[in-house]
């Protein structure tokens, strides 16, 4: 009994009875112990390979990114006037920053036609694409020209000192109805 | 044997020695026991069993497409793995490291066999699905087979994904930028997928372009820097890696389901 | 003359023409009950599964390739280094569908006359592997890596500018072998077309030795015996799968609008857009009366249909059509398997609605991003 | 058992396989909790804490300030009156609604077939357009043409229905608003109002838990969470990734990433000016961090300047160093601070910080807000550091020490001998360093050795001195006049006089009064002959001294010698020389020759030498050990490599290259510096060493104040990398200033003048004087002294003309003939003058060297208009000014510059702006302000010119240009005294 199998090729075929037997040996077994141990580990090893798929999974995100920003800030309420179209940011971050009567919203400044930066006529009060002259309303509504549909409108929100933060990563479409999303906008 | 009956090559002569009777065990196959022996010795050949039904033999029923797909996987491997020699995957070299291939290393054509490779391994894997499915060989006892030939198929894909965003040009991150933006329309943990604003809890946002399905795939929000170091390691290491066990079990199961498929 | 060839080829390739037309032609060519195998044969369908056909076959590809090449439009598509695998791909999967229907054909004469199938005449004979199957094996990949060398030496592998995140290639295409899945795009949302889609057609495909429980059929080609998966599989493989992809590569340019293989590659193209949702439709178009504002009552008759269509049609179709089918597989088969099926059956259905009735989404809740 | 081929029960092996499963279950679990907790997270929950509290203050004072606002009130009242208006009437309008709705739906229906046939009709225009490209297919052309006039007259129609549709709607619409249209105007009022306290309270609700919904407290409890921390967590580590500053990495230079934000949560904010740290807003947000500022924190980051491991998120490998051995000790309980040995750069201590700002403005003479670095800076200039150590900053700098070429015309042997012995005895401030009596060499031996080698080197000094022929002082002197001379002409500008050891702290304004040497014991040191011809001409004994010529008169500088020749030092003199020891002289020689030569041949060459030979051999070899050429002219030594380390990058220099000895201090570089400059010599306590191989670098006795300033200064001597992009950018304006800079520093100007706001040290004696002399109280003096000090140089450039700049520089000339104290002649070159006039112009960006011109003439009507503003009947401007040789009246200290020099000197242009405005130009200028800027169109006098306020200042401008320029010949007819002085053309009114 207390010799190890080592050549159970050769000592299997000498005990063809063994089989039978072994069902009274696991019936013999503690059936307490047998309950209570078994699981235990078993729960246990699927928590730590399920602790293992999570931590793979956390370690997929960083904490930190090293991705350019993708927001700017855009100064607060009060630099703009209602019905100003601030071309501020049109350079370095391709945005109009327009304050209507009621609320403020940031537009791409990519003519949804292909892709020219339109200009801002502030006397005929509407946006001029020099390409193809695809016109655009103050809201960025297009109303002639070849541009199949309106400008999009970046997310705008106030920061926690007051400042306004445009947010580029996120657009929002008039013709899916997405301007009425309350990240659109600001109100003044 | 009618082939290989020119007296004794040198060759032949090596195989006695003891060096060569150490290395090759059967010799040169002359005889049918010989023949047997090869299959059964050799690490490499006992893929194969020792002996097949006839029709397993005929091209026009098998087409080869199994074992040219694992054969272009390793022309894939080795052309992969010199490529690795010249390439860096950063967004400041990777496109001027896959220029230089071509103009400045010696048989930077490596690259060509790469892509080539590559594509034709994902042709010759799906016409070996195709021709499993025309003989039926996905049938009992083969079903598990065909559920890892399945996995297989779509790792190939994946592989392929992933290594068409490692030159970095327009091309490739374009296609990414495409085949990633559907990760981001995942049900419930795709940002911009269904469901994703009902694991929010009040104004909390759990799911959000820097967490979602599609940043855990390009480690950014969108294709750069992280993108292409991840896809670089899925390719290289990661997908073969995975690639490999499933090809084992692949390859086990073909032997131990009673070989290559037949009438029964 | 050839100009009112490719005209007629510009307009035949369009999906609206061809996807219908392939749809029916695999009904026939494949066909999947005795009904349809009837009217293959009365037509002489299976006559292209013969060396004659296949001639045919070959020679009429060619030819269309060869008239093709002449125009400048077609050559610049085809001819694209990334683009020649699927023109390979085109022949090698036409090659080897006449192969294997071939073999199934004269297999299945052998079994109406009471002979096995080829296969099993041979498997009679043992072979040793060494050395018939290694060796033909060793030749296989030798050629293999000749057609791999002088393929790279052919053809430069591609590289365009440099990455530039802010600038979008019009259009800008996904790998070729997810084409598919990008021209399902066109009629279903990201959500569906790139994750639901790709994971139920894995699963399904995952699924097939465990819904196709016909016994006969292993181990040899035949198509008699599996009329209805083959019939199927060439639905989901060649037109959904195939057919998709080619789509996708030859036949979709700028703003992926839809350009024949002889048509130039216009960025100004336009095609009016005047898809509407169900609910405007039965809403403003049937009722005339506002679109209610609340969600559910909105789309409710989109959430009616498409539980008609998953719901009810895998009964209907359980006491009509699929009756013998749903014996054999039982209720739990039998409904996985019908639900696949219906998922497959959606992207024509939707194409269908697309091109008769404008219609964009059978249920649209943009505020979730949840559109069908 | 054996016959079931088993060996280990089966129970044993699960409860095993159990307790192997639960331990791998703990560990998995240790690693998560170490993953999760780290220090800055707490740093952030105390933040948030902080931030809670904060807002709720703010959030408090500024309710409460809206409450009390009447505004305010009036408008609530106002709102819940429009309120009750609008509930009453527009609301119950139910009718008007629902037709409002179902013209909505219309007008939506509308809008979308015309939005489809648009789409139909660009459509149709593209097909028609490809049909006529195409002129073969005749019939597609027609079917084109047709389908397009077809959706044209659709979409006309259409567009036609849409616009009456919505003309319709928005009548109604018109309607519906106009009832809340006062609601929400006021709302709006509102809204703009409250804006402040709502933001507030938004910021509130966002994160104080105790404001929030229910939803949105859970939310906030589990998304700090380990694991779910992914998504969305609210502490999260902050960085900034800096572009254009770069790290050096050896192989190649990466952009800095700054995280020191993650725990200095309030760094950026002016409300946390008072918190404790982490959290404390840094100081002087104007010039750091904030946006406005020239150092936004987005730009610059933390380390670049303050140095540190920018990457680090916990304590210690954020690379913190501690200011003390106390502090150490603290944050090592605290945080469990360790010192991060492993990274080249650490964090600056907060004593030192501003060593961080010398990197990018190395070219600046004065920095703005480091003022303990610019201290450093300046002692190293006035010390002299730079005659021995390379430094670039002060690579083309004249040497620091006078030149001892001519010495035996100076001064006596006896007293060179006790000078180089104890150069404090004899003048307790020098800044000549101490050679002996030092820690390395007062044993005995090294005493006896000492006082050998100073003998051979005052030997040397003297052999190779060259004749300086002095003449007879051509008068006799007086001392009281001379003491006056002295006091008021500007000698205190650079000088003292009297042992005035240093009191206090060392300031920019007491190194400006230690420029030239304390003239204390002048009458000791050297000859009244060589005072005379030195004050005289300094150039011609020293040809590169920074002594100018104030071009005294041969009587006055007589008079001066008097004086200073009377300053003695008794307790000097009585210092005992030892006499010189042949045998110790014996030894030094025979040291050096066995350096060249074999023993033997040096004891050979030895006994061949005579005494003097000797002397002058050992002599030389000791000055080239010691280094003396490095600051002073010696012949001999004049192709000499500077006898010290270069110190340029001294700051970057690794620790290990540092040799700290046997001194046991803290081994950090700041502690070296200190300890290198409290006692130089230090380094070879306990050190066995022959003579050669000390350290001879030699005392400055620096105070602990200048120790602290110099280490910071020398700290900044870093290598510039990785900041290209961010140094002050090599401009020609920038280069022009900072070469005027450096030639201001040099000569001292801003001991006299004001210069870009710094400077005017010398107000303090002028005040003296006024005391002293004019018999004014303290108060008055201090509130005169301005009138009698030299200008404020404020705004030169835009104020004179270069040409006339150029001359005034190259031979001064008297501009305000009151002032006792003389602009001195210096010996400018071209290069001196150009850079100085490229320096005032760029500093004012002002076009150079040509300006416009302007037309000055006058009509007949203008020149009279333009006279009677300057009579006394307006403007009265004769009241101060000199005009012409008509001095006003009045005290000296209301008087003004003479009018005749405007046309050549002042600049058209800034006559205009000066008048208009004096205080904008010259703050506290005593011109008084004739136009009020408030209320310009209104202030002039309103009878001349239509009382055009921009003409009246042109006319005057003009009529200036008319008061005629003294030519020199009058000048000379009042000046007779100008005739003995040639190299001055006009003479300064000094003499009475």
């Amino acid at each position: 009994m207390n010799t190890p199998v080592t050549s159970s090729s050769q000592s299997a075929p000498v005990q063809p009875p063994s089989r039978p037997v072994q069902k009274p040996d696991d019936a013999n077994m503690d059936r307490r112990s047998f309950i209570k141990w078994l699981p235990l580990g078993w729960a246990a090893f699927a928590a730590v390979v399920a602790g293992y798929g999570t931590l793979v999974l956390r370690y997929l995100f960083p904490n930190v990114l090293f991705e350019p920003k993708q927001s700017f800030l855009a100064g607060t309420i009060d630099d703009y006037t209602a019905g100003e179209v601030s071309e501020r940011f049109k350079e370095r971050y391709g945005v109009w920053v327009v304050r209507d009567s009621e609320k403020i919203y940031a537009l791409s400044t990519v003519c949804t036609h292909l892709g020219c930066t339109p200009n801002w006529l502030a006397s005929e009060a509407k946006f001029k694409c020099p390409c193809h002259g695809s016109g655009f309303y103050k809201t960025g509504i297009n109303f002639e020209g070849p541009a199949p549909r309106p400008l999009e409108r970046f997310k705008i929100f106030l920061a926690d000192d007051g400042e306004i933060v445009v947010d580029k990563t996120q657009k929002f479409q008039q013709e899916k109805g997405e301007w009425i999303d309350p990240d659109s906008y600001i109100l003044a | 044997m009618p082939y290989f009956d020119s007296g004794e090559s040198l060759f032949e002569k090596f195989c006695k020695t003891q060096v060569g009777r150490a290395i090759f065990r059967t010799g040169i196959p002359r005889n049918q026991r010989q023949r047997m022996m090869i299959m059964l010795n050799g690490v490499f050949l006992h893929l194969h069993p020792v002996r097949l039904p006839k029709h397993a033999v005929k091209v026009k029923y098998t087409w080869c497409m199994g074992g040219l797909s694992f054969f272009v996987f390793l022309v894939l491997t080795v052309t992969g793995i010199l490529l690795m020699f010249y390439y860096r995957p950063t967004v400041e070299y990777a496109y001027g490291d896959i220029i230089d291939l071509k103009e400045q290393v010696p048989l930077g054509l490596m690259r060509e066999i790469h892509r080539w490779g590559a594509h034709l391994m994902v042709v010759t894997v799906w016409l070996h699905m195709f021709r499993v499915f025309m003989t039926g060989s996905y049938k009992p006892p083969r079903e598990f087979n065909w559920v890892i030939g399945v996995i297989l198929l779509v790792l190939t894909m994946l592989m392929s994904f992933t290594g068409y965003l490692l030159p970095w040009d327009q091309l490739a991150i374009w296609a990414i930028t495409v085949g990633s933006n559907m990760a981001g329309a995942t049900p419930l943990v795709g940002a911009s997928g269904p469901g994703a604003s009902l694991l929010a809890i009040g104004d909390v946002n759990f799911i959000t372009s820097s967490s979602d399905a599609r940043f855990a795939m390009l480690g950014g929000r969108f294709v750069g820097e992280g993108a292409l170091l991840r896809f670089y390691v899925l390719h290289c290491i990661g997908l073969p890696f995975v690639m490999m066990i499933f090809m084992i079990v692949h390859f086990w199961r073909v032997r131990k389901d009673g070989g290559i498929s037949g009438p029964t | 003359m050839a100009e009112s060839i490719k005209h007629f080829i510009n307009f035949a390739a369009n999906p609206k023409v061809l996807f219908p037309c392939l749809l029916i032609l695999t009904l026939f060519m494949f066909p999947g009950n005795d009904k349809l195998l009837a009217i293959n044969k009365r037509l002489g369908l299976y006559k292209l599964w013969t060396k004659k056909g296949g001639i045919f076959l070959f020679s009429f590809m060619l030819l269309f390739f060869i008239f093709g090449l002449t125009d400048p439009n077609f050559r610049l598509i085809v001819t694209k280094p990334d683009n020649v695998p699927i023109v390979a791909l085109l022949f090698l999967v036409n090659f080897f569908l006449w192969l294997s229907m071939k073999q199934a054909w004269e297999n299945d004469a052998r079994i109406a006359k009471g002979q096995p199938p080829q296969e099993a005449e041979d498997a009679k004979e043992k072979i040793l592997v060494w050395p018939d199957l290694v060796y033909i094996e060793f030749i296989a990949l030798i050629l293999c890596s000749a057609l791999l060398l002088a393929w790279a030496c052919a053809l430069p592998a591609p590289l365009e500018e440099p990455a530039n995140p802010s600038v979008s290639p019009n259009p800008s295409k996904a790998p070729w072998y997810f084409l598919g899945l990008q021209e399902m795009l066109v009629y279903f949302d990201p959500w569906l077309a790139g994750v639901v889609f790709p994971t139920i057609i894995m699963l399904g495909f995952m699924c097939i030795p465990f819904l196709d429980n016909n016994k006969k059929g292993c181990g040899y080609y035949t198509f008699n015996e599996r009329k209805m998966a083959i019939s199927i599989f060439m639905f989901l493989w060649l037109v959904l799968w195939i057919f998709l992809m080619t789509t996708g590569t030859f036949l979709r340019g700028p703003n992926w609008n839809f350009f024949g293989p002889f048509e130039y590659w216009d960025i100004h193209k336009l095609e009016a857009l005047t898809n509407i949702n169900l609910s405007e439709y039965i809403y403003m178009i049937l009722l005339k009366q506002p679109v209610p504002e609340n969600i559910l009552l909105r789309e409710i008759w989109g959430f009616l249909a498409l539980g008609l269509y998953f719901g009810l049609t895998p009964i209907l179709l359980a006491l009509t059509f699929l009756k013998n089918v749903f014996k054999q597989l039982g209720v739990l088969r039998y409904s996985i398997f019908t639900f696949l099926l219906l998922c497959a059956l959606s992207l024509p259905i939707k194409m269908f609605l697309r091109w008769a009735f404008n219609i964009k989404y059978i249920v649209a809740i943009p505020e979730f991003f949840f559109n069908i | 058992m054996g016959k079931d081929e088993r060996h280990y029960n089966i129970n044993n092996l699960n409860i095993l396989f159990a307790c192997a499963s639960l331990i791998l279950l703990s560990a998995l679990g240790w690693l998560f909790v170490k993953d999760y907790s780290r220090p800055w997270k707490k740093h952030q929950q105390d933040f948030r804490a902080l931030e809670v509290e904060q807002t709720r203050v703010k959030l408090d004072s500024s309710s409460s300030a809206l409450a009390s606002n009447p505004e305010y009130q009036a408008l609530q009242e106002e709102l819940t009156k429009a309120r009750e208006a609008y509930n009453a009437q527009c609301r119950q309008n139910e009718a008007l609604q629902k037709e409002i709705k179902s013209l909505q739906a219309h007008d939506d229906s509308l809008q979308q077939q015309y939005r489809f046939t648009k789409s139909e009709f660009d459509a149709a225009r593209y097909r028609l357009e490809i049909a006529k490209e195409h002129p073969g297919a005749a019939a597609y052309l027609v079917k084109a043409q047709k389908e397009y006039a077809d959706v044209e007259s659709k979409l006309h129609k259409l567009l036609v229905d849409t616009q009456s549709s919505a003309d319709t709607l928005k009548a109604k619409n018109d309607v519906n608003a106009q009832c809340g249209a006062q609601l929400a105007e006021l709302e709006r009022k509102e809204r703009e109002l409250a804006r402040q306290k709502n933001f507030l309270s938004r910021k509130l609700e966002n994160i104080d838990p105790g404001e929030m919904t229910f939803v949105n407290q859970m939310a906030n409890l589990i998304r700090d969470l380990p694991i779910i921390d992914l998504a969305n967590p609210n502490n999260k580590i902050k960085q900034v990734v800096l572009k254009d500053i770069r790290e050096d990495v050896n192989f190649l230079e990466v952009p800095k990433v700054d995280r020191c934000i993650t725990c200095h949560l309030g760094i950026d904010n002016p409300d946390y000016a008072n918190m404790p740290q982490p959290f404390r807003t840094h100081p002087n947000l104007e010039l750091y961090l904030g946006k406005e500022s020239t150092h936004p924190l987005e730009e610059f980051g933390c380390t670049v300047c303050h140095g540190g491991r920018g990457r680090g998120t916990d304590f210690t490998t954020a690379a913190h160093t501690p200011s003390s051995e106390e502090q150490a000790q603290e944050w090592e309980k605290k945080y469990r601070w360790q010192e991060m040995r492993l990274w080249e750069e650490p964090m600056l201590p907060l004593a030192q910080t501003e060593a961080g700002c010398f990197k990018c403005h190395a070219g600046q003479s004065t920095i703005k807000g480091a003022d303990k670095l610019n201290l450093g800076l300046e002692l190293i200039e006035k010390a002299g550091c730079y005659g021995c150590h390379f430094i670039e900053k002060y690579k083309d700098w004249p040497q620091p020490g006078p030149d001892l070429t001519k010495i035996a015309a100076k001064v006596s042997k006896e007293w060179a001998y006790q000078w180089i012995e104890n150069p404090k005895a004899f003048r307790p401030d020098t800044r000549m360093p101490s050679f002996y009596h030092l820690s390395n060499n007062s044993d005995p031996e090294s005493m006896i050795r000492g006082e050998q080698e100073i003998h051979a080197i005052v030997h040397y000094l003297f052999q190779h001195s060259e004749e300086f022929p002095m003449e007879k002082i051509p008068s006799t002197g007086d001392a009281h006049r001379g003491q006056d001379i002295v006091e008021s002409v500007g000698c205190f500008a650079c000088h003292q006089v009297g042992s005035n050891p240093q009191e206090g702290k060392t300031t920019a304004d007491s190194l400006r009064r230690e420029h030239g040497p304390n003239l204390i014991g002048l009458g000791r040191k050297t000859t009244k002959e060589w005072i005379y011809h030195w004050v005289k001409n300094p150039p011609r004994y020293h040809p590169a001294t920074r002594m100018p010529n104030l071009r005294l008169t041969d009587q006055e500088a007589a008079d001066v010698v008097e004086y200073l020749a009377s300053q003695q030092t008794p307790e000097f003199d009585q210092q005992a020389i030892p006499a010189l020891d042949p045998q110790v002289v014996d030894r030094i020689t025979l040291e050096f020759l066995k350096k060249s030569l074999s023993n033997k041949a040096a004891g050979e060459k030895l006994a061949a030498m005579t005494l003097d030979e000797k002397l002058l051999f050992s002599g030389e070899k000791l000055i080239g050990s010691y280094g003396c050429y490095g600051c002073h002219t010696i012949a001999g030594f004049e192709e000499m490599k500077k006898p010290g380390t270069e110190l340029t990058e001294e700051g970057s220099k690794a620790l290990h290259n540092l040799d700290f000895g046997f001194v046991h201090i803290d081994h950090t570089k700041p502690a070296w510096f200190a300890q290198k400059l409290h006692d130089p010599r230090s380094f070879d306590k306990d050190k066995v060493k022959i003579w050669e191989e000390k350290l001879k670098m030699p005392n400055f006795y620096f105070s602990e104040q200048e120790i602290d300033a110099m280490t910071t200064a020398l700290l900044g001597f870093v290598e510039a990398k990785g900041i290209q992009d961010k140094i002050v950018p090599r401009t020609p304006e920038n280069l022009y200033i900072e070469e005027g800079q450096k030639i201001i520093r040099q000569l001292n100007c801003q001991s006299c003048h004001m210069i870009e706001g710094e400077g005017g040290t010398i107000q303090e004696s002028v005040k003296q004087w006024l005391i002293k002399h004019d018999g004014k109280s303290a108060d008055e003096a201090a509130a005169i002294v301005l009138s009698f000090s030299p200008p404020n140089l404020v705004g030169e450039g835009k104020k004179v003309q270069p040409q006339w700049l150029f001359d005034f520089l190259h031979q001064p000339t008297t501009i305000r003939p009151w002032l006792k104290v003389r602009m001195p002649t210096y010996t400018f070159n071209a290069d001196h003058l150009n850079s100085l006039l490229q320096y005032f112009n760029a500093l004012d960006k002002e076009p150079f060297p040509f300006t416009d011109n302007v037309d000055v003439n006058l009509t007949q009507e203008e020149y009279l208009a333009a006279e009677k503003l300057f009579s006394d009947e307006y403007f009265d401007c004769a009241k101060c000014h000199i005009v012409g040789d008509k001095m006003p009246g009045g005290s000296p200290e209301n008087w003004a510059p003479n009018f005749a020099l405007a046309k050549t000197r002042l600049k058209p242009g800034w006559i205009l702006e000066w008048m208009k405005n004096p205080a904008a130009l010259l703050p506290g200028t005593k011109m008084p302000t004739y136009f009020d800027p408030e209320n310009y169109h209104e202030s002039g006098p309103p009878d001349i010119l239509n009382g055009d306020e921009d003409t009246q200042i042109r006319v005057l401008r003009n009529y200036l240009n008319t008061i005629a320029p003294l030519t020199t010949s009058q000048e000379t007819k009042k000046n007779p005294e100008v005739k003995e002085a040639p190299e001055t053309l006009v003479a300064p009114a000094v003499s009475k």
